[in-house]
């Protein structure tokens, strides 16, 4: 008997039906990947199987009782844990009491502080993580919080573990070693539900795979019997494929002079990095996940300063002191991490997307209407395919992860920066939407624009980028060009082949 | 000794000059302000098809409360129709209370704000009809000024203190604490500062004087929490001279004394007398209240208002009879008075 | 640079595929399938909140419902109300002002000090300029010494307070040749009640249609994406506490002008009163959320209600009872209609 | 590919080539590297600010520094302490309650008045009750209606006092035989300083030791998460409303007790100094920090000033701007200590 059985789940938000009946099983002691485009449902429904969403309709049959949740209490008592896309963790507290939240270690009904550190530990050991204990997680990157949200679906009896998408933020060394630890999972008998953009994942991990599409299942077949193109297929009804969007460099690229320089720069991190962002070409910068390639775009963008070195604008040397001093010199920036640096919450989509362009938009008269933002957000809508409501005033929150990330993106084409830094710039975006992102970001070179990507996916770099630099602990150790930017020489450089993606 | 002071001609008081310490026995009482009423019930039928409206002070105080339940019955009493108002001690709340009495076609009113110089705005906002000012005065439209005589009613207590000092202890005091209210301006300083002259007028200039604020309308808490300090600043006083604003800044005074089991150092001087704070009358050394009588300012109230809406001219001063009341007078005033 | 598909990998479909292809797949509907009950703006219930309040008064006091008295409610709330509109400004922020209340206080206490001395002219210059120099002085604390706006407005209320305690010594002071705002220009309103609404209206205008507004709401949703999106927050919310200060200063105005003095304790407690109309007004403590309109409402649900409930001759206490069961009740049928629409959103 | 530098295409952009190299950067410092003084708690600032007043009081008045004092300080605060105990949990969660001060008032009334025909014990329990039931419907509003917490109890704020105002009549009302707080049965200190003292011990140790302690932590820090690791938010926050009633219950108690009589405008205020305490000790308005001992360290802060103020006789006005004053230095204090360590942690 499957350890969780669902027969026709319903859900809508408002007049919006998310879920038309979803049938759908996890075996204890299986992995089933859990596929679909953005805004398919994906999210929702793991959130229904933990009780934090209420179904409209159908059953959830749990080692074959009925049971209908509706409380997040009750789902963990049947041993399911979520371990949620958006992070929602306790940031004022410690690693070690984020990993034990919820279920405090106590002894005479006193919280032990050692036993708290105890079973932390071994949580994160579990996932050899290197994290402090008694930092507050406010102050960990977000790879380490999505690892540490990781660690508490471990610490406790779990017999059901919902992942949502736990690699968006992570690095490839720490993606390996969650996999690993779902392989253990796996046999110790617990049920695995695994949600991802990244196929090749499924075919690493997963026993069955299981396609959401429109709301409906649309695909639930063992791995071994799938292939991508079928995958890909049955999420977005037709075929899309990895590919390079580059063309051998063209005379313009060559010609163009650099319009934002880091020249042999030292800052937080990362030291003697030299970076051109050149009109009409794409820069990746390449490098696991604290490698520092964060760091140097924060840089690039004003949110730190130079401890040596210099940033060039137009061939000058300039400070910039903020993010203001930034973009008033063209610099757009897309933050890695959605949530905390990107999102207005509670704000309209329009509104998300206007924000730089406020200024610009409301034109001489200073006078902002909501027709005008109105109007940029239908310019992007359409262009990165936005699948929402199409409702400007629609609010953002209400979006699924992709969807605003895309909405993201357009607020820096909308912007229209002459250099834009894009850090991340596809986490979380379904296959199809990354390419339309990547396409985006070519279209964005074409047209002039000086891009950098910085990404600790590989993917992206070869999609994109004309020339690569790629970082290992703060250091520029190679520099890839045109046809050189191919997944094994990244991957190589960065230290180590990587079986994984 | 019985120092129940009503009448009496003589000088000017508090112009004596504010010296040495020297104790002056002999100095005059404070004269009693002419206009002093009689308090009478209303007549009943009197009010008959009147309205009223009574713009109070502050309700969250004893006094106003005290006055209002007077003036109500009054009203019952004469029959007349009675609106209340709380202003709140607030001068912008008075000016809201005289617009609606204004709208509500009122024909007469009562007025008891603490701005004076509010007032004329007040005035012009409210329905031109008889107005009584309560205590403070509302110019320019007051019809007759009714009730205490603040300035006078201090004098009382603090020349009857001073007297007791002068009479007891050749005026040395080890300090003169003025529990005041800051909040309720202009009364507060004729009040206080009226204490303070009568005081002067036989014990010379005040000594060690410590202002404490009380707090909006003199509260007992910061009074508790002030005295305990001031009691501390004062070690081994014997005579700490205590007068205050009201009867609840005396309560949480006593409590502070009573916490340090100095009860016996606190000499009272007290502005009011309600014959139920047994706390106040039982101290030790309660040289005297006080008495303002709001319990009966309904009689001088009702009674008059309802002979100027009739067209009757009033006398431009109808003063509370006050009254300094000691332990040996009290029971003459109240004779429900059980302490 | 174009689109072509030139590529170095195996590659399926042109991008031409990817961004034409196929039908929209979008469970989504469009637009114009939301129900109009979804469409209703926040404020909603609490619109129809008043008006169930002023019909119970209408029904209940004969002198409810005229022009007289729409004024005396209007003038009533007029000075809170030019108060409130700087707060919902902070608030949309995420921030707060409580030296609102002292701030009246002291403007009040130096206009009436500085008349007889330096003339009406100057003397009105020299109290905005006071009311300005807090609003500066809680702008700087708050935004250049990064001190929590609660404990700094707490702090400048304690000390404005004293101050105008300290100088005014407590009395109250008239004020000669002020009286324009008992004026009645127009519709037979007076000043204040037409200031608040020209406030009002310019408040609202500013908060939903300059940039300068959007960027306070950016602020309030997420302070951290504002500076990331070039938005200068602590400029902006520094600007914000200088237009608190001057709403201050015009408050202060008009509060002496109506009154025709100023006391020490003049102006006490309006910060509570603004604040409370503002969170009732439906702006969210957290910011992001709410506007000027809210604001409004929440006055008038506050005003018509202490208008009525004297007219109806209830005693203040039980006065003070039903004011805060209303503003309960008001939430509450709120929160009812948010979870009766929670299904259509 | 190796890690040389050198481009081997023809793209290579001349001077702006990426350049590898340089000299290895090491940026991240061990954990053991972090110094003694990145250990120091966030209280330590408002410590040392506390110390630096009590020198400067214990500098200017020969009566500040005896043990006498002391109780006097300890017995203050103690009322207003019991209150921020309870805020301080509640701020923790993220939550407020302003009705505290009139919840004294209430449960001071509720003795007062029934202790005559009831006799002590049963008024004390009638009179506990009533500061429960405040916190019960407290908790039920925010709780189980969903009303804003801020609206909730301004709404009961108003609600109580004005029924407190309206039973009392406004009236100063004595109690007899309810001295047991002026008792001083240890160390020479008064009954509220022992009782403020064992409330502030128990807090802190339900906070930092139990389960239901930490979890209100995580529910400041993020309800969200709280919701989602299983906690029962909502349970948890009615608890703490209703332990806020407690906390006023007994408050109203002492105060009542202390001062021998109870009024309507008793507590008034209140409510205010608490929060301030609590803030000023640290804990953030956002929720999810703080503690107890930090509220304790604000409190001596406001409660030394005031006290030592006194003695000095300086006039009420300039003690409220040296109030705020001292408000706002002691938060800049913190903040200057936060900068100062920002660099190395
Ligand atoms: N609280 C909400 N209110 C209204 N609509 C919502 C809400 N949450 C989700 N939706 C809508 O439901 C749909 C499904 O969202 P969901 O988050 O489940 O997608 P997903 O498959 O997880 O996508 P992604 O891969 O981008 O995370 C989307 O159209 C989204 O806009
Ligand atoms: N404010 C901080 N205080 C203490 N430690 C920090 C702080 N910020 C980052 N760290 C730690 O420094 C290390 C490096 O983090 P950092 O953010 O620099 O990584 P990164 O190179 O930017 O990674 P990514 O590319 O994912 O952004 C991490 O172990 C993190 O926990
Ligand atoms: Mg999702
Ligand atoms: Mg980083």
């Amino acid at each position: 008997m499957p350890f969780l059985k669902t027969s026709g789940i319903t859900k809508s938000f408002g007049p919006v039906k998310v879920l038309h009946g979803i049938d759908f099983t996890a075996e204890a002691g299986s992995v089933v990947a859990l596929l679909g485009e953005n805004g398919a449902g994906k999210s929702t429904f793991v959130k229904i199987l933990a009780g934090d969403h209420d179904a409209d309709g159908g059953e959830i049959l749990i080692g074959g009782r009925r049971s209908r949740f509706g409380s997040v209490a009750g789902a963990r008592a049947a041993g399911i844990r979520l371990i949620s896309q958006e992070i929602a963790d306790a940031g004022t507290m410690t690693v070690a009491e984020n990993v034990v939240l919820g279920a405090w270690p106590r002894r005479l009904g006193v919280v032990s502080r050692k036993e708290t550190h105890r079973r932390a530990a071994e949580s994160l050991a579990r996932l050899r993580a290197e994290i402090p204990l008694n930092r507050p997680v406010s102050r960990l990157r977000l790879g380490e919080r999505q690892i540490v949200e990781i660690a508490r679906a471990l610490a406790g009896e779990s017999r059901c573990l919902l992942f949502d998408e736990p690699t968006a933020a992570l690095s490839d060394v720490e993606a390996g070693r969650l996999f690993e630890l779902i392989a253990g999972l796996r046999e110790a008998g617990v049920a695995i539900v695994y949600i991802t953009h990244r196929l090749d994942e499924v075919f690493r991990i997963a026993d069955r795979a299981c396609v959401l599409r429109d709301g409906r299942i649309s695909l639930d077949r063992p791995v071994a019997e799938v292939t991508t193109a079928d995958l890909v297929e049955a999420m977005v009804g037709r075929a899309v494929a990895a590919r390079r969007f580059v063309e051998p460099a063209g005379e313009h690229a060559q010609r163009a002079e650099a319009v934002l320089t880091l020249h042999e720069a030292s800052g937080d991190n990362f030291a003697g990095v030299s970076l051109p962002a050149v009109p009409g070409t794409v820069v990746g910068l390449y490098g696991k996940i604290g490698s520092g390639v964060s760091e140097v775009a924060e840089t690039l963008f004003g949110m730190r300063g130079l401890a040596a070195g210099e940033l060039r604008l137009d061939g000058r040397a300039v400070r910039l002191r903020t993010p203001a001093d930034a973009i008033r010199h063209g610099i757009g920036f897309l933050p890695p991490d959605r949530q905390g640096q990107a999102v207005l919450p509670g704000r309209s989509v329009a509104e998300n997307l206007a924000a730089p362009s406020w200024r610009r938009l409301a034109g001489r008269g200073g006078l902002m209407t909501r027709a005008r933002e109105s109007r940029a957000y239908r310019r992007w809508h359409d262009a990165l395919s936005v699948r929402s409501r199409d409702d400007p005033d629609q609010r953002i929150g209400t979006l699924s992860g992709g969807n605003q990330q895309k909405v993201l993106l357009a607020r820096w084409l909308e912007c229209g920066s002459r250099v834009l830094v894009l850090a991340e710039p596809t986490r979380g975006v379904d296959v199809g939407a990354r390419q339309e992102i990547y396409q985006a970001i070519r279209r964005l070179a074409a047209d002039g624009t000086a891009v950098v990507v910085a990404s600790s996916d590989y993917e992206d770099i070869v999609a994109v980028a004309d020339q690569a630099a790629v970082m290992v602990r703060g250091r520029v150790v190679a520099v890839l060009d045109g046809a050189d930017v191919t997944i094994d020489r990244l991957t190589e450089s960065a230290g180590g082949a990587l079986s994984v993606r | 000794a019985t120092l129940a002071a009503c009448g009496g001609g003589g000088e000017e008081p508090g112009t004596t000059t504010a010296g040495g310490g020297g104790a002056r026995t002999s100095a005059p009482p404070p004269v009693a302000p002419a206009g002093v009423a009689k308090f009478e019930d209303a007549a009943p039928g009197s009010g008959d098809g009147l309205t009223i409206g009574f713009t109070q002070l502050n309700l969250s105080v004893g006094f106003p409360q005290d006055v209002q339940r007077s003036v109500e019955e009054q009203a019952r009493k004469a029959g007349a129709k009675l609106i209340t108002c709380d202003s709140k001690a607030d001068a912008a709340v008075a000016l809201d209370c005289a617009k609606q009495f204004k709208t509500q076609g009122v024909k007469g009113l009562i007025t008891f704000q603490a701005d004076a110089n509010a007032a004329p705005r007040i005035c012009e906002a409210g329905p031109p009809v008889p107005v009584l000012a309560v205590d403070i005065e509302q110019k320019p439209c007051q019809t007759t000024f009714v009730g205490a005589a603040n300035e006078y009613a201090g004098q009382l207590v603090g020349y009857n203190v001073g007297l007791y000092f002068a009479q007891q202890n050749d005026c040395e005091y080890d300090a003169f604490v003025s529990l005041e209210s800051k909040a309720v301006g202009q009364v507060n300083e004729l009040r206080m500062g009226g204490i303070r002259k009568g005081f002067e007028s036989v014990c010379g200039a005040v000594r060690n004087l410590r202002t404490l604020d009380t707090g909006p309308g003199g509260l007992s808490e910061p009074a508790q929490r002030l005295m305990t300090d001031t009691l501390t600043a004062l070690p081994g006083a014997k005579h700490v001279i205590v007068v205050g604003i009201n009867e609840d800044v005396i309560i949480g005074a006593l409590a502070a004394a009573r916490v340090q089991n100095r009860t016996d150092d606190l000499y009272l001087g007290v502005q009011n007398l309600n014959p139920k704070n047994c706390v106040i009358y039982t101290a030790p050394h309660w040289l005297g209240s006080v008495a303002y009588f709001p319990e009966k300012y309904g009689q001088l109230l009702v009674p008059n208002l309802i002979k100027a809406m009739k067209g009757e001219k009033l006398p431009a001063e109808l003063l509370v009879p006050h009254e300094f009341v000691t332990k040996e007078t009290v029971k003459q005033h109240y004779p429900a008075y059980a302490c | 640079m174009s689109d072509s598909p030139v590529s170095d990998s195996a590659v399926t479909p042109g991008p031409h595929a990817v961004a034409a292809g196929g039908p929209p797949a979008t469970p989504e509907p469009s637009a114009g399938r939301l129900p109009a009950l979804a469409k209703i703006p926040n404020s909603a219930a609490l619109v129809v909140f008043l008006i169930l309040e002023i019909v119970f008064f209408a029904a209940n006091s004969p002198y409810f419902l005229n022009w007289d008295n729409a004024t005396n409610i209007l003038t009533a709330i007029s000075i809170t109300g030019v108060l409130a509109a700087g707060a919902t400004l902070l608030l949309v922020s995420g921030q707060f002002d409580l030296s609102v209340g002292s701030g009246v206080g002291f403007v009040g206490l130096l206009l009436v000090e500085l008349q007889p001395h330096l003339g009406t002219a100057q003397a009105v210059l020299v109290a905005v300029a006071g009311g300005v120099a807090i609003g500066l002085l809680n702008g700087f604390l708050v935004n250049v010494l990064g001190i929590n706006a609660l404990i700094t407005t707490l702090g400048t209320l304690a000390i404005f307070r004293g101050l105008t305690l300290a100088v005014g010594e407590g009395q109250n002071i008239a004020v000669n040749g002020f009286d324009w705002a008992i004026a009645r220009p127009f519709l037979d309103l007076p000043v204040p009640a037409l200031v608040f609404v020209a406030v009002a209206v310019v408040f609202a205008l500013i908060m939903s249609f300059t940039v300068y507004g959007r960027e306070m709401y950016a602020i309030g949703a997420n302070s951290n994406a504002a500076r990331l999106v070039g938005i200068r927050v602590k400029r902006n919310l520094f600007l914000a506490f200088v237009i608190s200060g001057l709403c201050m200063a015009l408050a202060g105005l008009l509060n002496t002008s109506l009154i025709g003095s100023s006391s020490g304790t003049t102006g006490t407690g309006l910060e509570l009163a603004a604040v409370t109309a503002v969170i009732l007004g439906g702006t969210s403590l957290q910011g992001g959320t709410g506007g000027v309109f809210g604001t409004i409402i929440g006055l008038l649900i506050v005003g018509v209600l202490s208008n009525g409930l004297t007219l109806m001759n209830v005693d203040s206490s039980w006065q003070q009872v039903a004011t805060g069961s209303l503003l309960i009740l008001a939430v509450a049928f709120d929160r009812l209609r948010a979870s009766l629409l929670s299904g259509l959103r």
